[in-house]
C-alpha cells in the first residue's frame, strides 16, 4: 500500500470510529442528513480526493479510492461520501470543476442515494459528462437501507463535457460498481469480527458458541468469502489505475460479482451465528447486513456483471479462456 | 480480517515469455491426451512428460544451482505451474518432488542428501511419493504407528502407509515415521521422524488401491523390517511432525488448489453458447477463478519472501476447493447431455468422479476450517 | 431409512369447499394489505383479523364442540392453515394459541382451564405468547432461570423472557418457569413446569424489542414477584420440560416452514417472464414446494392418526427453512432492480431481512440437525 | 401401500440383497450380464409386471413400477430391469403383446442401456408405440455408470400402434424418469445407511467421526434430503396411477428434479464423509455414487425438467401458482 494511501485510510478509518456510531446511523435512516461526518469528510478534502491536484483535488486513483471506500463499507458510513467522490472525479475528468459540497452520483435506472441534499448531481451517460443542479427531487428510500434514495428533477445541465476513452461509455457504472464492491467487502470484515467476537462471549449448554464445530465451520466459511471480497476489490482497483475504468472492466464486473456472492453467504452466516440478537433493531448488526443487501444491487447486481463477463468470455471461446485471465496484467512477450 | 492478509502480487517481469515456451510446449505435447489427462492432471503420473518438463528446466526452478536448480523465483515457479494445470498437464510425476520433497530436502536435509536427490528430481527421473497417513489415522496424523527402530547403522521399518499417491510408480518416500513411543496420549504428535525411503528396499511392498474410476493413483505400503540408513533420516529425529506440518503448507498453497478442474470449463465453453443460462453462470466461475488466482499469486509472493503463510494456504485451499469442486456440476446444469459431444461429457463424467477427491488431499474440509476458525481466534 | 418414514396423505375431501370459502375470505379481506403482511405472515399481529377468522370457525378447528372447536380432522385444520399462509396473512393473534396453547390446555389442562380458555382462543379473542426463552438460555432452554416459588394460593414469580413473540398485544402466555432447583448441572431439565400468565398481571412488564425491519415483534417480559394462582399450572409440576418438548413438535409440524416466503414467488412470478433464467428456477422452486407440501401433509395426517412425529417434524422444518430462507435470494437473482415494480422489489426487500428469522424459530437449524443426527443413530 | 405392492417390493428386496453384490455389480460393468439375475426377475414375473393381467402380466401400477423400482437402486441392481418393465408396459398399453426376454427402452436422444442384449426394443415417440427387433448395436458405455449403452440400428418395426390419451405424446420419456428418480431415491437410502454405519464405526482423533459435530450436520441435511426424493417419487408414483402419465407430468417432473438435486447433494456428502476410503474401488459406495450421479442425467435432467415446470407455471402466472398446486389431488368444489 502507498504511504499516501495508508495515511489516508488510516485518517479516514479514525474518523469514522470516532463518529460513525449506531446512533448517526439510525439518524440517517430516520432521514437526518450526517451533517458534522460530512464536514469533517470535507476538511480533510476526501469529496474531491479523486480530483487531480492541478484541479484542486487530491489527486488520488481508484485504487486509492477502492481502499478507501472498503473503510467506509466497514464503518458502514451513513454518508454518500463514496458517490460523491466518484461524481466529482467523473466531472473532472471530462474537464469539468466540480463544484463544492455534496454532488449527487447518476447511475442508470437508480435513485440517487441522498439526492435530496445534493445542489449537483453527475450523469455520465455514453462517456459524456452532465452537471446538474436538479430543480426537484421525488424522495423515496432504499427497500433495505432504508437511506434516502430520490429521483432527480432535471432541466437544461450547468456543463458538459465529453469523458477520455479510457473511461469507457460507462465510466459511472463501473465506478458505481467499485465503490459498491469496495463497501461490502469493508462492511464483511466488520461483520466477521463482530462475529467472532459474540461466538468468544456467548455462551449455549456451558460453553462459548464459538467452541462448536458447526459455528467454527460456518465462520472459517465466512472468512474465505470475506477474503475472497477484498482480494477481488484490490485487484479492480488495481486494474482500474493501470488500465482506466474502461480497461478494468473484468476485474471490477468480477469484484461486483464476488463481492455481492460474498455479501450474500456472508450476511447469512453472521445472521445464523448471531442467532435471536442478531435480528434485533437494538443490536448494530443489521445497520451492516442491511447495507451489504443493498450495495448488492447498487450499480447492478451481480448478475448483470456477470453477464458481461460470460458474454465476453463465450464470444471469444474456449480456447481463449485461460490466455484472457493471465493477460491483463502481464505485457504480451516479444 | 484477525491477520489474514492478501496483498496482491505481480507475475514477474519474466512471465509473458515463459507462459509463451510453456504454451507451445503444451500444445505440441498434449495434442492427443484423452479427456483422463486432465481430468487426473497433478494426480496423474506420465514419466516421460516429467522428463521433458525437466529438460526445459522447468523442475527444482527456484532451487540454487549447485543442486541442479534454477535461481528463479517462486513466482515464476508459479507462471509454470498454473500453465500446467490450466491445460491439465500429467504432473503427477515430478511435483510430489517439485512441490514437497525437494524443498524439505533443500531446507534441512544434509548436504549429501541435497546432492544426492536434488539434481535428479530436477531433470524429472526421480519421482516421489508422500508417507504421512496410515490406515487408522485418516486427518488425524499425530496418531501414526509405523515406526522405525534404532538398529545399527540406520533404522528397522515396521506398520503400513496408505493414500501414498502413485507410490507404486515413484522411486522415493518422503515417510513420517515414529522412532519414539508418544509420552503421553495427548502429545502423540512427539517421536515421529521423517525419513527418506527407497520404494525399492527389501521387506517394503506396495498394493495398488484402484479408486472408483478404476485408475491406480492411490496405494498401501507395507513395511517389513525395512531397513532405511542413517543417512536418508530428514531433519532432525524426534522433530518429524514440525517438519511435516510445515510440509503442508507448500502442499497447501498451490494453484492446483483451485485449477483442477478448469479444463472441464475450457473444453465446455464453446458448447455453451446456445444456453440462456450459459453467460451468467460462466461469469461467475471467471470472476471466481481470477480471484483465486490472485489470492493464490498473493500466497506464492509470501513465499518468495520467505514467509510460511501457513493459514492463508488453508485459507485459499478451501476458497479453492469449493471451487474446483463445484465446477463440473455447474456446467452439467449448464448443459443438455443428449445434444453434447461425446469428449465433452466424458471429461465432465471423469470430473464428477475425481473432484471428489480434491478435498481430501492436503486435508479435508473440515480440517482446514479448523484450520482458519483458530486463526480467527474462536475458541 | 433409519425410521424416518412420510407416507403420502390426501387431503379431505372437505378440501375444495373449504378452500373456495377460505380463497374467498381472504380475497375480500387481503385486497389492500401492503407487503409488509404477507413479510411477516404469521409473525405478524392483526387482532381484527383473527376475530374474523375465529366467528368461521377456522381456529380451534380440531377441539371438541364442548370447548367451542369444530370436530373437524388435522388434515382439514391442515388445508386452513396453507391457506392462509399461501397468501401470507396476519395470522399471528391467533396462530400460537391455536397451535401450541390451546391444544396443550386441551391435553394436560384441567377442566377448568380448558372451560375458561378454549373457547375464547376459539373465537378469536384470546391470543397467546410462547415464555420458553430467557436472555441466558438461547438454543439452550433447559438452562432457564426465570423460577416460580410457591405462596399461598399460589406461586410468586422472578425473573426474565425475551423472544416472546407479540407478547405486548397479547392476552396470556404460557411460560416454562423452574418450580425447583435443578437436583444437579446434568438435570437442568428438571424441576420446571409450565403455567398460563396472564400478561396483565401486576409486577409484570413488556418491553417490545424492535427488529431489524423496525417491526416491534419480540418482547421482553420482566416478572417482579408477579403472582399466578394456582389453577393457572399447566399439567403437572416439575413435568414442564417433558410438555413443553412435546409442544415444539407441534410447533415444527406446521406449513409455516415451508411457506413463509412463497407469497414473493406468488408475487414477482408475471414479472420474471422475460428472464432466461426464470423457468428452470421457478420450476426448481415449484418442485420443492410440492415436495415439502406433500411432507408437510404427511406430518399432519401422522397427528391426525395420534402420533408425535416429533423427528419428522424437525426434518420437515430444517427442509422447510432451508426452502423458504433461499427463496428471497432465488428470486433476486433473476431480476433486474431496474426493471422491476416497486411493490416486488419492497416485498422483495422485507422477505431478504425478515427470512433471517425463519430458522430461529421452533429450533435453529444446529438444534434441529442435531436432533436429526440422533435419530439417524449417530452417537 | 398395498399388499400385493408390498409382497412384491419384499420379494425384490431379497432377491437382490441375495444377488446383487459388488461382484455381480463390477462384472455388469465389464460388460456380463447377469443372466442369473435376469432369469429369477423372470421367475418373479418382474419383467412383465406393468403389463396387465388379461395381456399375461402382473397388472400392477406405476405407483407399485416407482416403489419396486426404488427397491431395484437402493441395490444398485445391475440390470434394465426397469427399463423392460416400462418397454412392456407401454407396449401393452398400445395394445402390442410384448415379447418374452428383455426389451430395451428408446429414450430420446439416449442410448439404450444394455441394447446389445435386448432382442427387441420399444420406442414411443409422439404417441406412437413401435416394437422393433434392432438389426445391430453400435456399442458404448456410460461415461459414469460404465454399463453398456448401445445405439439401435433399426429397421422397419415389428409392430405398432397408438397410445391412449392418458399416456400423453411423452409417455416413454415420463415412465423414464419416473424409473431413474425412483432409483436414485432408492440408492440415496442405501448411502445414507452405509454412511451414517460408517461414521459410527471409523475413528478420528480417539473417537466415531459420528460424534462430530460437522459430520453430524452433513449427514443430517442428506437425511433431508433422502427424505425429499423418495416423497417426490411416491407422490409421482400416486399421481401416475390416478390420471396417467401425462396427467402426472408436474408430479414426475418434480420427482426427477428433487431427486436429482437430491442426489448430487447427497452423493457430496457421503463422499465427504467417507472421505478416502470411499474414493477407492475397493469400497462400495462409488456402485452407487456413481449410478446416482448417470441416473440424474437418465430420461433427462433436473433442468429438462424443471422447465416444464417453470414454464407452464409461468405461462399461468402467479395468480394461479398456489391453486394449481393444491388442485392435483382435489375434485373442484361443486
Amino acid at each position: 500500500m502507498s504511504d499516501i494511501r495508508e495515511m489516508l485510510v488510516e485518517q479516514v478509518d479514525r474518523l469514522l470510529a470516532d463518529r460513525s456510531e449506531p446512533a448517526t446511523l439510525r439518524a440517517a435512516e430516520a432521514g437526518t442528513w450526517p451533517q458534522a461526518l460530512w464536514d469533517e469528510a470535507e476538511a480533510l478534502g476526501l469529496p474531491l480526493a479523486l480530483v487531480p491536484e492541478e484541479q484542486g483535488g487530491v489527486g488520488l486513483g481508484w485504487g486509492d479510492a477502492a481502499a478507501l471506500w472498503q473503510v467506509l463499507g466497514r464503518h458502514a458510513a451513513p454518508l454518500p461520501l463514496g458517490e460523491s467522490m466518484a461524481a466529482a472525479g467523473l466531472l473532472a475528468g471530462a474537464g469539468i470543476t466540480p463544484p463544492a459540497g455534496f454532488i449527487g452520483l447518476g447511475l442508470p435506472g437508480e435513485p440517487v442515494a441522498w439526492g435530496r441534499r445534493a445542489a449537483h448531481l453527475a450523469l455520465a451517460p455514453g462517456g459524456e459528462v452532465a452537471l446538474h443542479a436538479p430543480s426537484g427531487w421525488q424522495e423515496g428510500r432504499g427497500p433495505i437501507a432504508r437511506e434516502p434514495a430520490d429521483r432527480p428533477v432535471l432541466a437544461a445541465p450547468l456543463a458538459e463535457g465529453r469523458l477520455p476513452a479510457a473511461y469507457g461509455p460507462d465510466a459511472a457504472l463501473l465506478a458505481g460498481a467499485l465503490l459498491n464492491a469496495a463497501r461490502i467487502a469493508g462492511a464483511l470484515e466488520a461483520v466477521l469480527d463482530m462475529t467472532v467476537e459474540y461466538a468468544n462471549t456467548r455462551k449455549q449448554f456451558g460453553r462459548a458458541i464459538g467452541g462448536f464445530q458447526a459455528v467454527q465451520q460456518l465462520l472459517a466459511r465466512c472468512a474465505g468469502e470475506v477474503a475472497a471480497a477484498g482480494v477481488a476489490v484490490a485487484n479492480a482497483g488495481r486494474a482500474a489505475d493501470r488500465r482506466g475504468l474502461a480497461g478494468a472492466e473484468f476485474e471490477i464486473a468480477a469484484a461486483k460479482v464476488v463481492a455481492g456472492e460474498a455479501g450474500g453467504t456472508g450476511a447469512e452466516i453472521v445472521h445464523q451465528v448471531h442467532a435471536a440478537i442478531g435480528f434485533t433493531d437494538e443490536h448494530p448488526l443489521h445497520l451492516f447486513t442491511r447495507r451489504i443487501w443493498a450495495w448488492r444491487d447498487g450499480a447492478g447486481p451481480e448478475r448483470l456483471w456477470a453477464r458481461r463477463i460470460g458474454d465476453a468470455a463465450l464470444a471469444r471461446g474456449g480456447a481463449h479462456l485461460w490466455a484472457d485471465l493471465t493477460s491483463r496484467d502481464e505485457e504480451p512477450a516479444a | 480480517m484477525a491477520g489474514l492478509q492478501f496483498p496482491l502480487r505481480d507475475t514477474p517481469p519474466t512471465a509473458p515469455a515463459l507462459r509463451a515456451e510453456l504454451r507451445a510446449f503444451l500444445a505440441e505435447i498434449g495434442r492427443d491426451w484423452p479427456p483422463i489427462v486432465p481430468a487426473y492432471s497433478w494426480m496423474g503420473f506420465d514419466r516421460e512428460f516429467s522428463r521433458e518438463v525437466g529438460k526445459r528446466g522447468w523442475i527444482g526452478m527456484t532451487w540454487p544451482k549447485a543442486y541442479g536448480g534454477g535461481e528463479r523465483t517462486a513466482l515464476e515457479r508459479y507462471v509454470v505451474l498454473e500453465e500446467m494445470l490450466a491445460v491439465g498437464a500429467p504432473v503427477g510425476a515430478h511435483w510430489i518432488g517439485d512441490r514437497q520433497s525437494g524443498p524439505l530436502i533443500l531446507r534441512l536435509g544434509t548436504e549429501e542428501q541435497r546432492r544426492e536427490f536434488l539434481p535428479r528430481i530436477v531433470s524429472g527421473e526421480l519421482a516421489f511419493a508422500i508417507g504421512l497417513s496410515e490406515p487408522d489415522s485418516g486427518s488425524d496424523l499425530a496418531s501414526l504407528r509405523t515406526r522405525a527402530e534404532k538398529v545399527p547403522g540406520g533404522w528397522k521399518v515396521n506398520g503400513r502407509k496408505v493414500w501414498t499417491s502413485s507410490a507404486h510408480c515413484c522411486d522415493f518416500m518422503i515417510a513420517l515415521l515414529r522412532t519414539a513411543p508418544a509420552p503421553d496420549p495427548k502429545a502423540k504428535h512427539q517421536g515421529l521422524s521423517q525419513f527418506l525411503v527407497d520404494l525399492r528396499s527389501s521387506g517394503l511392498s506396495i498394493r495398488p488401491i484402484l479408486d472408483l474410476v478404476g485408475q491406480d493413483g492411490f496405494n498401501e505400503i507395507t513395511f517389513d523390517d525395512v531397513f532405511v540408513p542413517d543417512s536418508l533420516l530428514v531433519g532432525q529425529e524426534g522433530n518429524g511432525w514440525e517438519q511435516a506440518t510445515a510440509e503442508l503448507a507448500f502442499e497447501r498453497a498451490g494453484p492446483e488448489r483451485y485449477l483442477s478442474s478448469l479444463p472441464l470449463l475450457t473444453e465446455a465453453l464453446d458448447d455453451l453458447r446456445a444456453e440462456p443460462a450459459a453467460p451468467e453462470a460462466a461469469g461467475r466461475l471467471l470472476a471466481r477463478a481470477s480471484t483465486l488466482r490472485q489470492m493464490s499469486l498473493s500466497v506464492a509472493g509470501m513465499l518468495q519472501d520467505g514467509h510460511t503463510p501457513a493459514r492463508e494456504a488453508a485459507l485459499v485451499k478451501d476458497a479453492g476447493n469449493d471451487f474446483e469442486q463445484a465446477l463440473p456440476e455447474t456446467i452439467r446444469r449448464l448443459i443438455d447431455p443428449t445434444r453434447t459431444p461425446p469428449q465433452v461429457l466424458e471429461m465432465l463424467g471423469l470430473m464428477t468422479m475425481v473432484a471428489r477427491s480434491y478435498s481430501l488431499r492436503g486435508g479435508t474440509r473440515e480440517i482446514l476450517r479448523g484450520i482458519i476458525a483458530r486463526q480467527l481466534g474462536l475458541r
